[in-house]
C-alpha cells in the first residue's frame, strides 16, 4: 500500500506528535500505576501507536469508535482530550467520566468516541448497531471498532462479522494483531490462518498490514474508510504490531523468549516514524523539542491530576438511571 | 375503546410509537414473515420496512449488543429475544453493557433500548422455554424492568418503555398472548413506569404480585371473599422501580403481605418486597413462588410447579390463623 | 463420494427402514401434537431422515452424539427406544424422561445420545468438552454434533469450530443446510459462501454433500468418520437438504414460493432410496410391507403412549440435584 | 497447620483434588504461565501436564458450554471464567445446560463441573470487574452456590465442590486473595456444603454474611462489643443451599436479624434469608447491602459504595433502639 503521506512531511510530523503523546501518555499511566496513583488496570498501548494514528487520522470528527480494555491510544487518537483521561485514570473530577470509570472505560462521545471497554469483543456487537443507526438516520458515518488478536476467538466478534456483512454496514474493523492474548501467544489458541481468512469466509474484504508502518496504515486505511464511506460494506484491517510492554502496567512479561522485546524496538512506530522525519527534512533538534514539549504536556496532565479534587462521594448515585434511580445520599428525594 | 387481545395490544403500542417516532425501530429473529411468536409485530414490516423491522441472524448476544450500539448512536431500538430463556445468551451485553455505559461514561451516554424478553409457562415448552428470571434484572443498577399484566398495560407500559431514556427489560408472560381486554385507543398517554395498581382492594391482608400470577391471585381473593376474607389485590407491574408507596400504604392498612409469583421462589424478588414491608412495618410476611426446580414439560408435572389460587388461599387463611 | 453402500442391498434395505420409522414417528407425533396429546414445540425430521441415519450407521454405540432442537431423527438413528421416545412426547412413564423434559430433551445416554436441545448452537459447545472428556480419558470414541444452517450464525458455534481444532478433537459437526431457519430464508442473514468456507478459515475440512442421497451421506460419513477417529481432528460435512414441513407441527410454512414444497418431493430421501431398492432386488410388496410394519409399530407406540401413566407429580421434585435438592411434597425431608 | 494466603489455600485444594482423581482438570484463560489471577492455578501446568490445565481461547460460552460436555462424558472439569463478569458471557451455557441437563434428561446424566468465577470490588477495576451477582445463581435450580471467607474454607469448600455431582458456582472474592489463615494440610476432608460457620458467639442480635463482607461484619461486632451489644455473626459460606438451621436458631435465640452483603441490596440474598426469617420467626430483619447503583472507578466513590463496620454498627443499634 503506498500511501501520500510520504509527499507531505508536515502531516507526517503532527501524525508522529499524536504518537509521541500517546507513548508519553501510557509511560506516565504506567509511572503513576507503581507510585498508586492510578488504580484498577492500566494496559498500555506502547509500541503499537501508529496503528490508532493512522487510522483515526482518516476518520471524520462525528465518525464513530469503540474500542477495547487497551484503549487510551485510540481515544487520544480519535481526539479525546489527554488531560480528562490522565484525570480519569486518577480517578479526580474533571476526568472523561469524573471518576466513575476509570482507564477501562474512557469515553469521549463529543468526538464519536463511544467507549473503551472492559469486555473483550463487546465492542464489536456495540459497533455493528452503531452502524445499524448511522444506516437508519440517514448519516454518511463510518464504524472503526478495534479488537485485539486475543479477542477474535469470542463468539460476539463473529456475529458481529457476519451481521455486519449482512447489512452491508459501514464499519471498518481493525485488528491489533500483537501476537499475544495477555500471557497467552494467541497462535496456540487460534485455529487456522487467522483473522483474514476468517473474515473473508463472511465476504468481509481484509488486508494484514505492517502496523508498525505508519505509512502503509495511514495509505490503508484511506483507500478502506473512503470505500466504506461510498457504501463498500464491512472491511477489516489486520495491522502486525508488537504488544512492547506486560499486558498491564503490572505484568512484566516473563514469559517472553529472552531477546523478544529487544529485538523488536528495532520496528517499533515510534523509531521508524522518527527515522523517517530526520531524512525528510526534521532535525534531531526539531524532534527533541517536540518531544520535550509532548513531555512536558504530559507532566503538566500529571501534575493537574495530582492536584485536582476527588470526586464527591455523592457522584456514586449519579447518572445511574433516570427511572427507579438510587437515592443521593444528603439529598432529600 | 375496543376489545383486543395482550398481543394485540402490544402490536398496536409498537405500531403508534413507531409512527409517532421515526428513530424506534426492532431488530429479532422471525419478525418479519412471522410477525413474532405470538403476532405481536405482524405487518409492521410491511408497514415500516425492513430496516425498521429487522429479521435477524440467530446471534442473541449481537441483537442485544447492537442495540445498545444503536442507542448510543441515537435510536430507540427493541431488542427481541423471544424467550427470557434465550436472552441468558446476551445477559453480558445486557448487564455490562447496556446497564452500565451510561454510569461508566460520566453520563455522556444513554442507552434508550428495550430488550423484550417473554417470561413464563406455556402449555410444555419445558426447561429451556418457560423461565421466569425477572429476579435477575431488579438486582442490577441501571436496569429498569417491566411485567405487564392486561392488554391495556402491555399497550401502555411498552409505549413508557419505548419513550424512557434507560435500558427496559420488558418481559410480557407468554401465557397471557391471548388474554383480551378494553384498550382505549384514543389514549395516547403511557402507563407510567413504577406505578402498582390496585386490582381489588381489601382489608385483611395485602396480595402482592404481577405478570399471570395477578389473575390466579385474584382468583385466590375471590374464593376468600366468598369466605368473608377480604383480600387487596396489587399488580406492582414494574419490579424496578416497584411502587414502594402503594404496597406499604396497603399492608399498613391490612397489616399483612403474602407476595405470590411464578418465578421459583427462593432468590425471586417476593424476597425483596417481603423483607422491605418486614423491614419497615413489622407486620408478618410470606412468600409463594415455584419450588426451586426446573420447569418440567409434562402436564401434571407442570401442573405441580403452578402456583394455583388454592395455595394461595390456604397461605391467607395460614397467616390469618 | 462412492458409497460401498451400493454393493450391499440389504444394509441399504436396514437403514431405509430407519428411515421409515423415523419418518412413521415424526408423522404420528405431529398428528398427535394436532389432536393434543402431545404439547410444547415439535420440529419434524420430515424430508431430512437420510442425513441422521447415514452419519449415525457409521458411529459405535459408544459414540456420543449432540443433537438441537429437531432431535427426534437424531436420537433414533443413533439407537434411542422410539416408544419411550413416544412416551416422553406425551409426557408419560416410561418416556426417555419419564416425562420431565418432552420433544426438545430427549436423550438416551445408554447410546451416547447427550440429548436434543433447546437452544441453538449449545450442543456445539457441549461437544467439544465431550471430546476433550474423550481424549483426556483416553478413549477413542468420537463426537458427533448436528446444527442446522441458521445455528451457524451464533457465536457458540463458531467459537466451538475454533476450539475443535485447536485441540485437535475427534468432533464430526453436520450442518443440515435446509436453506431455512424457522421462518427466515438463511441465505438472507448469513453472509459469505457459507458453512464449508467458514469452516475452512479454522482449518477444519469441510464437505458438501447431497445429504437427501443416503449413499452419498454414508459414503462421506465412512470416511470421514474413520479419518476423525484415527486423529484427523474435526471436520465438518454439510448435507444440503430441505425441510419438508413447516418449523414445527403448528406451522404451515405459507412463507414459501408456491409449488416450492412440492417440488422438493421428488428430491426427498425416502422416495429416492425406496426407487433405488426397488432397482435393486426388492419388490414393491416387501417395501409395502416393511411400511405397514413400521406404521404399525408406530401406532403401537402411540397407543402404549395414550395409555401410559402420568407420572406423580411428586416427580416434578427428583433429579434437581444432590446438594439443596426440594422436598419431595409428601415425603419427609 | 501452615499458614498460607487464601490464594495458596486454593491451589492446594485444587492440587490435592487433581492429585486424588484422574478426571479432575481445569479449562480458562491464562491458567499454564500466569497460573490464574491470582496463581491460585500456579505451576499446576508442570505438574499436570497441559490437558489437565487447559490454556484456551478467549472463548467464555465455550469455557462453560466445554465443561458441561466433559462433565456429562466422565470428567470433571473447573471452567475458571477468571471474573464472575466476564461469566456472564456464558450465562446461558451455565442456566440453561449446567443446571438443567440432569433434571431435563430424566436423571440420567450427571454435571460435576465447578463453574469458578470471582466476585467483589478489589482496588479500582471498577464496573465490569467488580460485581457480585451471588444471588442469581440462588435462584437457578439445579445449581449449588458456594462463597469462602478464609483461607481454610477455600480449600475445604473448594475440595467439597469438586467432589459434587452437581454443577457448583464457585465465586471467590477477590479482595479476599492475599488474606492469610491457618490450613491443617494433614486433614483431607471437605467442608460440607450446605454449613455455616458462626464466627463469633452473641445474643442481642445475629448478623448473617458471607465472603469478605464477613470480615467487615466482625469488625462491627468487635466494635459493638466494646459498648456492650453481644453480636453473634454467622458465615453462610454456601448460599444454595443455605445454612437455615443454624440462622434460625440463632435468631430464636438473639430475636434480631441483620444480613449484610456487598452485593447491591435491591434484589440481592439478604432479601431471601430475611424474608424467610421473618416469616418463620416473626421478628425484626433488616438488610444492608450495596446501593443499586454500578461499581465506580474512584476511591471516593467506591468507598461510598461499600457496607463499612460503621454502617454495620448503626443499623444495629437503630435495631436495638
Ligand atoms: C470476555 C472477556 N474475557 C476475558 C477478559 C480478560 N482479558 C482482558 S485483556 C485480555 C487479552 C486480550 O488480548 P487481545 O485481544 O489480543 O488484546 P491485547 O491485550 O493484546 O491488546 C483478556 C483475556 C476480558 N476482559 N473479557
Ligand atoms: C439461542 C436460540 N435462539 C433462537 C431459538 C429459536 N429457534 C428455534 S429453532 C430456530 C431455527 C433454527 O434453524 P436451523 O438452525 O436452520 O435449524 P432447522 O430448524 O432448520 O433444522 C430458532 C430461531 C432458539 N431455540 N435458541
Ligand atoms: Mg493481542
Ligand atoms: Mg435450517
Amino acid at each position: 500500500m503506498t500511501s501520500n503521506l510520504a509527499n507531505e512531511p508536515a502531516r507526517v510530523a503532527a501524525m508522529f506528535r499524536k504518537m509521541l503523546v500517546i507513548r508519553a501518555f501510557e509511560e506516565a499511566a504506567g509511572e503513576n500505576f507503581f507510585v498508586g496513583h492510578v488504580r484498577g488496570s492500566v494496559h498500555q498501548y506502547i509500541g503499537e501507536e501508529s496503528i490508532a494514528v493512522g487510522i483515526c487520522e482518516n476518520l471524520r470528527d462525528d465518525d464513530y469508535l469503540t474500542s477495547n480494555h487497551r484503549g487510551h491510544g485510540h481515544s487520544i487518537a480519535k481526539g479525546a482530550d489527554p488531560r480528562a483521561m490522565m484525570l480519569e485514570l486518577f480517578g479526580k473530577v474533571g476526568g472523561t467520566s469524573d471518576g466513575k470509570g476509570g482507564s477501562m472505560h474512557i469515553a469521549d462521545f463529543s468526538v464519536g468516541m463511544l467507549g473503551a471497554n472492559g469486555v473483550i469483543a463487546d465492542g464489536c456487537t456495540i459497533s455493528v448497531g452503531a452502524a445499524q443507526a448511522v444506516k437508519l438516520l440517514g448519516q454518511d458515518r463510518i464504524v472503526v471498532n478495534f479488537i485485539g488478536d486475543g479477542g477474535i476467538n469470542r463468539g460476539p466478534f463473529m456475529e458481529a462479522l457476519n451481521w455486519a456483512k449482512v447489512y452491508e454496514l459501514p464499519v471498518l474493523f481493525v485488528c491489533e494483531n500483537n501476537q499475544i492474548a495477555a500471557t497467552t501467544t494467541t497462535r496456540l489458541v487460534t485455529a487456522g490462518e487467522g483473522i483474514a481468512k476468517r473474515a473473508e469466509s463472511f465476504d468481509v474484504p481484509a488486508v494484514t498490514i505492517d502496523g508498525n508502518d505508519l505509512f502503509t496504515v495511514d495509505g490503508t486505511a484511506a483507500r478502506v474508510i473512503s470505500e466504506i464511506r461510498n457504501g463498500s460494506g464491512p472491511q477489516l484491517i489486520q495491522a502486525m504490531t508488537y504488544r512492547l510492554r506486560g499486558h498491564f502496567a503490572h505484568d512484566d512479561a516473563g514469559y517472553r523468549e529472552a531477546g523478544e522485546a529487544e529485538a523488536a524496538l528495532a520496528h517499533e512506530p515510534i523509531r521508524r516514524t522518527e527515522a523517517w522525519l530526520l531524512e525528510n527534512g526534521l532535525s534531531q533538534d526539531e524532534l527533541d523539542g517536540m518531544r520535550d514539549e509532548v513531555t512536558a504536556e504530559i507532566a503538566g496532565y500529571v501534575e493537574d491530576a495530582k492536584q485536582a479534587d476527588w470526586p464527591d462521594p455523592s457522584l456514586a448515585f449519579t447518572d445511574v438511571q433516570d427511572v427507579g434511580a438510587p437515592a443521593i445520599p444528603g439529598v432529600a428525594s | 375503546m375496543s376489545e383486543m387481545t395482550y398481543a394485540q395490544a402490544a402490536r398496536l403500542g409498537l405500531q403508534e410509537e413507531m409512527r409517532r417516532d421515526p428513530t424506534v425501530w426492532a431488530l429479532g429473529e422471525d419478525l418479519g414473515y412471522e410477525g413474532g411468536m405470538a403476532g405481536q409485530y405482524s405487518d409492521l414490516q410491511a408497514e415500516f420496512g425492513d430496516n425498521r423491522i429487522v429479521d435477524t441472524p440467530i446471534s442473541e448476544s449481537t441483537i442485544m449488543g447492537a442495540a445498545v450500539g444503536a442507542a448510543l448512536a441515537g435510536t430507540r431500538p427493541i431488542a427481541e429475544l423471544r424467550f427470557s430463556d434465550f436472552a441468558m445468551c446476551a445477559v453480558d451485553e445486557l448487564v455490562n453493557q447496556a446497564a452500565k455505559a451510561r454510569y461508566m461514561f460520566g453520563g455522556q451516554a444513554r442507552v434508550p433500548m428495550v430488550a423484550r424478553m417473554p417470561i413464563g409457562i406455556r402449555g410444555g415448552i419445558a426447561a429451556q422455554h418457560s423461565q421466569s428470571p425477572e429476579a435477575w434484572y431488579t438486582h442490577v443498577p441501571g436496569l429498569v424492568v417491566v411485567t405487564p399484566g392486561t392488554p391495556a398495560e402491555n399497550r401502555g407500559l411498552l409505549k413508557a418503555a419505548i419513550r424512557c431514556d434507560d435500558p427496559v427489560v420488558y418481559m410480557e408472560h407468554k401465557g397471557l398472548w391471548g388474554m383480551t381486554g378494553e384498550v382505549d385507543e384514543s389514549d395516547q398517554s403511557e402507563i407510567p413506569l413504577g406505578t402498582a395498581r390496585t386490582v381489588r382492594d381489601g382489608r385483611d391482608i395485602t396480595i402482592v404480585s404481577w405478570a399471570a400470577q395477578v389473575g390466579v391471585a385474584s382468583e385466590a381473593a375471590e374464593v376468600l371473599a366468598g369466605e368473608g376474607v377480604v383480600a387487596e389485590v396489587v399488580d406492582l407491574r414494574t419490579l424496578w422501580p416497584w411502587d414502594r408507596e402503594t404496597v406499604m400504604a396497603s399492608v399498613a392498612k391490612t397489616g399483612k403481605l403474602l407476595v405470590v409469583h411464578e418465578a421459583v421462589r427462593v432468590g425471586g424478588f417476593g424476597g425483596e418486597v417481603a423483607a422491605e414491608v418486614a423491614e419497615e412495618l413489622g407486620v408478618p410476611v410470606a412468600r409463594l413462588g415455584g419450588e426451586r426446580i426446573p420447569i418440567p414439560f409434562s402436564i401434571p408435572l407442570e401442573e405441580a410447579y403452578k402456583i394455583k389460587a388454592d395455595r394461595i388461599v390456604a397461605r391467607v387463611k395460614e397467616m390469618l390463623a
